[in-house]
């Protein structure tokens, strides 16, 4: 057998701190620890440090720095985006656009809404989990006061069609959010042109080697929202809170060594994914969820059948193998995860998911060692699977 | 969250297998979830031997590895009285809603034994709710 | 004139975090990066070090574990405390009793809460800014849903009869939130005995010497609140966000160091605080706000006739000295701020005022330093003031 | 937030102070605000001296200094003239917010030139609105 290593594969979950970043936020946790609300000199070192943060952060995206709000991560950009325009354009309808396969953190906000008196509309998706822009337009009434669609999704790593959306929503001058959490640093933006129909932009530093617990929400110059975080005047007095200086310099770090190295990354990442999805194919009744081009490129998200992922995902843990699974048991029953169902995938098979994603800190070794260990650990689980029939294996 | 005992079963599961001219069979499981398969071999009331294989969670395969490990050359009755209590004390504890996957191994074993008990010419017990 | 020295006495602003809190951070943003929601081992690491700070947490407030949920910090703890119980006990009324005294991060949530169809009332304060229990009980209503007092006030550094205030909204069966923001690390704190009828408290690791941008809310078992941050399934699926694991490490880092010395913490504080107090109070012309006894040990409020508070810090800061002022001038116009405004400070005497918060970087060099330099500025900045007369101030 | 140009006027302000024989006095501010008060020597239609003292924040002393240093000598023409924008300017920018802090300069010297004129038997400007 092969020597056992480390191979983290949850890049998605969340990924390491690059230690660049780690550099550059200490001293902000250190001396310089003044207020940025503060007017004196070691105050002003920390407001400068955040405005300059939110310059990396704006160029990165093709923004003006008066577009980007610092937020403590993705569920709040998205709380914020969602709960703070529903609840500042009431007046103006109560119906609200988004898909059954959005993060938990859109979702929820969405159904705490419904409880509010709101109407959400969750649109079909493809077996592949895209969304058709054409449904947008059919779902679009009198009323509709916010569109919100991921730009790409986290589990099955299908990049949805945002800019199509964003022509419908900007024809209709409808707000339109977008949950870009898991694309920074993978999919160049451009909020001035290829993205121009995007009002709201929601994004998390620890899923691009930053720290955790820091994000940011991008608002469109000119976009009606209420305030979320009610409080002191900080962040231009849309987001109360003394500033997590050392994590906004954090983000701001992580996101220029991202932007400058994007094009590179994906190309690293998609030669490896594309290895790695050729060599995990070759065991029988393995499919991959998720499109197969218009996909994330360090995604892979693959069903095997016959087996539970969770038994899966600990047995690659116990080789070294960190990664996510598709389905949570709880109480003996197997729940396929939310996207998985919207997919329609069948529950028997949507129970044997696994999620690789790679990323930094992965090399064609990793992919060896996957590759040698993953098929072994299917093998074991199925012979011990009373469903498992080598007969009922379908080959390809 | 699982305890070393717990990852111990999981990853090296005792009594894996089918049982070719097994006494009794057993199957358990729910629509979507945790499934087991029982084997038993049967010899004087007592379970001479037992495989299994189990579809599941981790505490579904370590169930299943410790609850045979429990029963194997106990008498019938000592099988059947097992409870999924008992497997998981046996395993130091399960993590908070997993307890009830272990519920399989034992109506497995209930029914692989009723399955033996119905050959035998006997009347099934009676199976918990 | 004396040697030029960093003195920082605006610990109520911030504080500096600690050595010993950084260090315990570090491992968090670099090898144990896992996002603790994750199953496999490194995952598992980042939610032990969150459950860890959550017990240090909750022995320094003689809380249950499971009444800790952490948030991005004491802005989000009272937002979540006012609106979270506000939204879920609508059905049983809509009145709020709060007082004007209290942080931005109180006032705006219930200022819009009352867009929101919300009734609140301001309790009045006396010229301490003391909130009388008989008042409180006086402005009970029927539909009284909620009671928010803060423990100490961040400027005038008044603390409030919190106890009694808790009995009485014990006894009506109406929630109580308090914003302890202020009070960590300086008032002994037992949620179990002295503080039995708190049923909310808000609080943020930055104040007490642990980073910025994290925070708490202690939610007494029972008590009834809608979710703030919908989303994951994190803290027990009231909180949602992936855990800024490294920043709640600091947190219960801090809240250790700073339980473990709060005696000694406070005595060192009102020994230097009533030298520096004795000294300044030798200025003609110059008041304590607040109560005299009934305050945070470690802070001072000061006005100063005839100068502006702005002028005052700047000059203050020129020299090295870093603290706060009461007042904002915004075009032209002095504002005092809504604490001393409460406590109806005439404006002319609130425009010229300061705050001083010591904390454990000062030394009795600092208060020397200071008892030094302070008059002499402020005897300069009278010097150019027209309002200035000699024979106008009053010695004491 | 302030430039270095500022914070030097602010905290070394030039002209402090009050003239007993003055030829114009002039007092201008805000209820709860910044006030000025200017003091001006004038010989042959020229601000010969000038002192002031102002109340108020950096931005307000920092203007009345500067302000006051860019009359001295001027023809009183010239020193009427002086908009607040020039003063800021020649502070090499106020933040936002702050440029009204610099208005009750102006006012000031208006003032005290008027109260001049007065003296002189000549009519009072129009102060601007
Ligand atoms: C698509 C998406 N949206 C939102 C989030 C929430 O971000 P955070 O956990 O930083 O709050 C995540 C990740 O957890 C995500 O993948
Ligand atoms: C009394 C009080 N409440 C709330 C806050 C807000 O805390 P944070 O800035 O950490 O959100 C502060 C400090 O800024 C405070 O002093």
């Amino acid at each position: 057998m092969v020597e056992k290593r480390f191979v983290y594969m949850d890049h998605a979950a969340t990924t390491f701190t690059k230690p660049e970043v780690v550099e550059a936020m200490l001293p902000f946790l250190e001396e310089h620890f003044g207020n940025p609300s503060s007017l004196y000199s070691i105050g002003r070192e920390g407001k400068e440090a955040v405005e300059t943060a939110r310059e990396q952060l704006a160029k990165a995206l093709g923004a003006n720095p008066e577009e980007i709000y610092f937020t403590s991560g993705g569920t709040e950009s998205d709380n914020w985006a969602i709960k703070g325009t529903a609840f500042s354009r009431r007046r103006n309808g109560k119906h609200i656009i988004t898909t059954p396969i959005e993060h938990h953190a859109v979702l929820y906000p969405c159904e705490y809404l419904e409880t509010q008196g709101f109407d959400v509309t969750y649109l079909p998706v493809d077996r592949y989990g895209l969304v058709d822009p054409a449904e947008v337009e059919a779902a679009l009434r009198e009323d509709t006061i916010l569109i919100s669609v991921m730009y790409a999704n986290n589990e099955i790593g299908t990049i949805e069609p945002i800019s199509e959306i964003g022509e419908i929503a900007r024809e209709h001058e409808i707000p339109f959010h977008t949950d870009a959490v898991q694309v920074i640093g993978k999919l160049p933006l451009d909020m001035k042109t290829q993205d121009k129909n995007v009002d709201m932009l929601s994004l998390s530093a620890h899923k691009f080697y930053g720290p955790k617990g820091i994000g940011a929400l991008y608002l469109r110059e000119g976009t009606e929202i209420d305030n979320y975080m009610h409080g002191g005047g900080q962040e231009r007095k849309k987001r109360a809170g003394t500033e997590n200086v050392a994590g906004i310099v954090g983000l701001g770090k992580a996101i220029e060594l991202a932007a400058a190295n994007v094009d590179n990354h994906n190309e690293n990442m998609r030669k490896m994914r594309d290895r790695l999805l050729a060599g995990l194919l070759e065991i029988p009744s393995c499919r991959l969820n998720g499109h197969p081009e218009k996909r994330l490129p360090d995604n892979l998200n693959l069903s095997f059948e016959y087996i539970e992922g969770e038994s899966l995902l600990l047995m690659l843990d116990g080789m070294g193998i960190c990664c996510s699974t598709g389905s949570a048991c709880s109480s003996g029953s197997l729940d396929p995860s939310h996207v998985l169902r919207a997919i329609e995938l069948p529950p028997e098979i949507a129970q044997g998911t696994l999620r690789l994603t790679l990323g930094d800190q992965n090399s064609e070794e990793d992919i060896d060692y996957v590759l040698e260990v993953l098929p072994e650990i299917v093998e074991k689980l199925r012979a011990i699977s009373p469903f498992y029939k080598p007969e009922n294996i379908c080959e390809k | 969250m699982y305890n070393k005992k717990v990852m111990d079963h999981f990853m090296n599961p005792r009594n894996v297998g089918e049982i070719e001219d097994a006494d009794g069979i057993g199957e358990a499981g729910n629509p979507h979830g945790d499934h087991m398969k029982v084997f038993l071999k049967i010899r004087d009331d007592r379970v001479e031997d037992v495989k299994f294989k189990t579809f599941g969670c981790a505490a579904a395969i370590a169930s299943s590895s410790m609850a045979t490990e429990m029963i194997k050359g106990k008498t019938l009755k000592e099988a059947w009285d097992l409870t999924n209590e008992a497997v998981a004390e046996a395993l130091e504890g399960l993590p908070p809603g997993k307890l009830e996957c272990s519920v399989v191994s034992r109506e497995a074993i209930h029914r692989a034994i009723n399955e033996y008990r119905k050959k035998q010419g006997l009347e099934a017990l009676p199976e918990q709710a």
